[in-house]
């Protein structure tokens, strides 16, 4: 979206259902305000029309385009060239880890969706439960009942950046917990699901806050997991004293 | 279902491992003010005991350390995503373990208090 | 018991997906080929506004009549994906006055619902809106998240049995020593692998691509693929749409969704609709558009750029001329091939009711009576659409 | 392709490369955490040497006092700052307590770890 011209480097992870995995690089001339979905889809377009992603919102509400790139988990159609590269530098495009891979870009999240609807993870909420409570004044409040989609558009990439998601397949992982911390606010505590509170669940997590920092949606899952935490714990405490009214 | 590592046993390792830090703390203030040149020799050691207390303190810092340090290994295999029966054997071994460590660990305690 | 008719349907867009549910209800073994996933075409990157048909009643009555009518089952039947808090049709100057008492007549005769509020009351509602505004209307417009919309029908299509292939690019139509279609030849570019697969009935579901996927046969469709830039700012700024009251034209609509707001769109003509630069004259006019209705955009970070393709049906001199309905081609009677149909055209608003179309005719071809059944239950959740059995695909 | 989780790739756990600084905080917490339980139980066997009588532990006791020893010694109280401080942010955190500035705390406790280090180095090698 400028007149400027940048000559870059792509170096893709390729991989075909019994092939070996492997990198193919590609030279691309690209405008650096462009993003880095824009240039991988340009890939397909001009250079190999086998490439395989995942895209389909192309400004961050689908959540379908999440990757690593230069390793780190990044929304590319929200990313633009210039943030994550150098003019003439090179672009490292790979899948999400800790999902399984279907082809090239494209990760297999059955596992998250799965686990999302098993938090009752709803996506429109009333406008009110929406935000975080340290938020102030985001939205315009008319005092009528409103809704919006949720936060949390199920990208994986707080799966793909988690340390305890790497080596435990069973691990919840943060989506998921910060979709049950969701349904808790909209529901109570009642509403929350029994694998919550177990190894599998939120004391899985071994604090790495990764979830937070590559989340492009504002769902803080690390916080939502810390409080579904005290929230669980004051739970077993008042319920030992017989002080729960639930 | 695996034997879950439940809201109890989380909480009891947050609540040993500041409890260790906290009887770290005593410990060297403690130390510092019977031992102000450390505790270097036998002799030391033995006198230390003698302190009403000190064996308590230890015991309870022997306790905190080992049970810590179990629930966090356990925390740790519990990571690479175990069978149910490597758990479980994983779970006597650790039981066992802590069991003997802490057996041992009174045992020298009381071994030294009687020698002072 | 006989074995169901099988059907292909080409492209998971709206219309493929809402096609593959309803024809899997009628009783069809349907598979969907899809070049890349669900909704990776022109119906992720919609803009997301849920039309009341407000913005079609004054040139294009079909359509609005569409509009209110799927705009009103959508919200039954998908609410799921959709927030849905009215909209706006707001004058900012004389000639937007001027064109009020025609919104007006043309609303009321396709049966959407809008009344008119005082400045200060809408301004009460929506304190970011241009306070120089000079009238304004509220109808029941909505916004949509457009892929869990597409995977809302795909999983309630899977949950009947439908098969869906993504990465599935279908290469040609296969025709019989008949000159009837029989099926299509595909590249799985998952695996890189060829294989052909037959069929009924194929479906050409492929919106902006309804005429490319037909070359190498004697069958035509023309359909103009009318891009436009959309642009997303970092705050919701508003809850309702704000349409602007004028006739259809660029940079009229700005949608509240999730955290953003969108400011939509261009229109021009192209010919490969593969790729699509966004270019920065456009997503400037955008953001001048989106400051006129929302002033504060000018304080907001934009977010992303993107556009889309419409297909529009036929060929105009402007995108705008051509009317935003749709159209269902029986190609055994325009072109002599049996066992093919395209549906295209329409938006994604009226995506079920072009789904019922195709299926309709899918039935009358395959002598099947059943009836259109998609507009009464809620859809599957789309997190179904993985949680089929046989899992992922 | 290997990419789903698997306990085969414990080895990335460590892997710092693109990280934030909480996922240096577990890192740095695991590696102490082994290294802390393996000193631990090397201690219980050392001071089996105490129940020997005073002869094995004092020469025992002479053995250590050298500078390699030392330096190991360093390392362990170091590991103990580490896990300590960092085990603090931890529980504070999982309470609610600074989760937002979670970044900050790790800077904190890491400074605070540090500056122990230098205290008890200094005592150790060069207060006589």
């Amino acid at each position: 979206m400028s007149s400027e011209r940048w000559h870059i480097t792509l170096a893709v992870a390729r991989y075909k259902q019994g092939a070996d995995p492997h990198i193919q690089i590609f030279e691309l001339e690209v405008d650096p305000d462009e993003y880095v979905l824009d240039a991988v889809e340009r890939v397909w377009a001009f250079h190999d029309r086998g490439l395989v992603f995942r895209h389909a919102c192309h400004h961050s509400t689908c959540g379908a385009c999440g990757m690593r790139v230069n390793g780190q988990e990044k929304l590319t159609c929200i990313t633009p060239i210039r943030a994550v590269c150098q003019k003439d530098g090179t672009l490292k495009i790979e899948p999400l880890r800790n999902f399984p891979v279907v082809s090239d870009l494209s990760v297999d999240m059955t596992s998250l969706y799965t686990r999302t609807e098993s938090a009752a993870g709803a996506q429109v909420l009333n406008l009110k439960h929406s935000s975080l409570p340290f938020e102030k004044n985001l939205f315009p409040d008319d005092g009528l009942e409103h809704e919006r989609l949720s936060d949390c558009i199920e990208c994986g990439m707080c799966v793909s950046a988690c340390p305890a998601a790497l080596t435990d397949a069973a691990y919840a992982g943060p989506a998921a917990l910060a979709a049950a911390h969701q349904t808790v606010v909209q529901k109570g505590l009642s509403a929350l699901p029994a694998w919550v509170d177990s190894a599998e669940g939120v004391w899985r997590c071994h604090s790495g806050f990764e979830c937070s920092a590559v989340c492009p949606s504002n769902v803080d899952p690390a916080w939502r997991i810390m409080e579904l935490r005290r929230l669980v714990i004051l739970n077993r405490v008042r319920c030992l004293f017989g002080l729960n009214k639930d | 279902m695996k034997t879950p590592e439940n809201s109890w046993l989380w909480l009891y390792k947050i609540v040993a491992g500041l409890l260790i830090v906290a009887l770290l703390g005593i410990h060297f203030v403690v130390n510092h003010a019977v031992a102000p040149e450390g505790l270097l020799s036998y002799a030391d050691v033995a006198n230390y005991y003698q302190v009403p207390g000190i064996a308590l303190m230890e015991i309870a810092f022997l306790v905190f350390v080992v049970s810590h340090a179990l629930v966090g290994l356990r925390s740790i295999l519990l990571d690479l995503n175990p069978s149910p029966a490597i758990l479980r054997t994983a779970n006597t071994v650790l039981l066992l373990v802590g069991a003997f460590a802490i057996v041992y660990g009174v045992w020298l305690v009381f071994v030294i208090q009687s020698r002072g | 018991m006989p074995d169901k008719p099988s059907a292909i349907v080409v492209g998971a867009g709206f219309t493929g997906c809402a096609l593959a549910y309803d024809l899997s209800q009628r009783g069809f073994a349907v598979t969907v080929l899809e070049r890349g996933e669900i909704a990776s075409g022109t119906s992720g990157r919609t803009h997301g506004l849920l039309h009341s048909g407000g913005r079609y009643c004054v040139n294009d009555r079909e359509s609005a009549v569409e509009c209110i009518q799927e705009n009103l089952i959508l919200r039954r039947i998908a609410s799921q994906c959709i927030e849905y808090n009215g909209g706006f049709f707001v004058a900012l100057n004389d000639e937007d006055l001027a064109y009020a008492p025609r919104f007006v007549e043309g609303a009321q005769a396709c049966g959407i619902p809008v009344e008119q509020l005082s400045i200060a009351q809408a301004l009460r509602l929506e304190p970011n809106l241009n306070s120089q505004v000079k009238a304004v209307y509220t109808v029941p417009d909505g916004a949509f998240d457009p892929l869990r919309l597409a995977l809302a029908f795909a999983a309630s299509a899977r949950w009947l049995g439908a098969g869906f292939r993504p990465y599935h690019q279908v290469e040609q139509l296969l025709i019989d020593g008949h000159g009837n279609c029989a099926g299509v030849q595909v590249w799985d570019r998952s695996a890189d692998k060829r294989c052909d697969l037959r069929a009924d009935l194929v479906l050409n579901a492929t919106g902006a691509w309804a005429g490319s996927i037909l070359k190498g046969t004697r069958a035509e469709v023309v359909v103009t693929p009318t891009p436009g830039v959309m642009v997303a700012y970092d705050k919701r700024l508003i809850n309702r749409a704000i349409n602007r009251l004028i006739e259809p034209g660029d940079g009229d609509i700005l949608i509240p969704q999730r955290r953003m707001v969108v400011i939509g769109t261009t229109s021009y003509e192209t010919e490969d609709v593969d790729y699509i630069p966004v270019e920065a004259d456009q997503v400037a006019q955008m953001y001048r558009d989106a400051c006129a209705l929302v002033p504060a955009v000018a304080q907001t970070r934009m977010r992303g750029a993107y556009m889309s393709a419409r297909p529009l049906v036929g060929k105009g001199q402007a995108g705008r001329s051509l009317a935003r309905t749709f159209k269902c081609f029986d190609h055994q009677e325009s072109d002599g091939i049996a066992g093919l149909i395209t549906i295209t055209g329409g938006k994604a608003t009226t995506c079920r009711a072009m789904a019922e179309a195709a299926a309709d005719l899918a039935c009358k071809k395959m002598g099947i009576q059943a009836a259109c059944a998609t507009a009464e239950t809620p859809l599957r959740s789309y997190r179904d659409y993985y949680r089929a059995p046989g899992g992922a695909q | 392709m290997r990419n789903h989780p698997s306990p085969s790739r414990f080895p990335l756990w460590f892997d710092p490369r693109s990280r934030h600084p909480g996922t240096w905080a577990f890192i740095l917490n695991r590696i102490t955490a082994l290294g802390l339980t393996l000193y631990l139980f090397l201690h219980l066997y050392m001071l089996s040497k105490l129940s020997q009588g005073p002869e094995a532990y004092d020469t025992f006791i002479a053995l250590a006092k050298t500078p390699v020893i030392m330096v190991g010694e360093l390392l362990v109280i170091a590991a103990g700052l580490i896990h300590g401080f960092n085990g603090i942010r931890i529980a504070l955190t999982s309470f609610g307590i600074g989760t937002r500035r979670q970044t900050e705390l790790f800077w904190l406790m890491m400074v605070l770890a540090g500056l122990g280090t230098l205290f008890f180095g200094y005592v150790m090698f060069f207060k006589d």
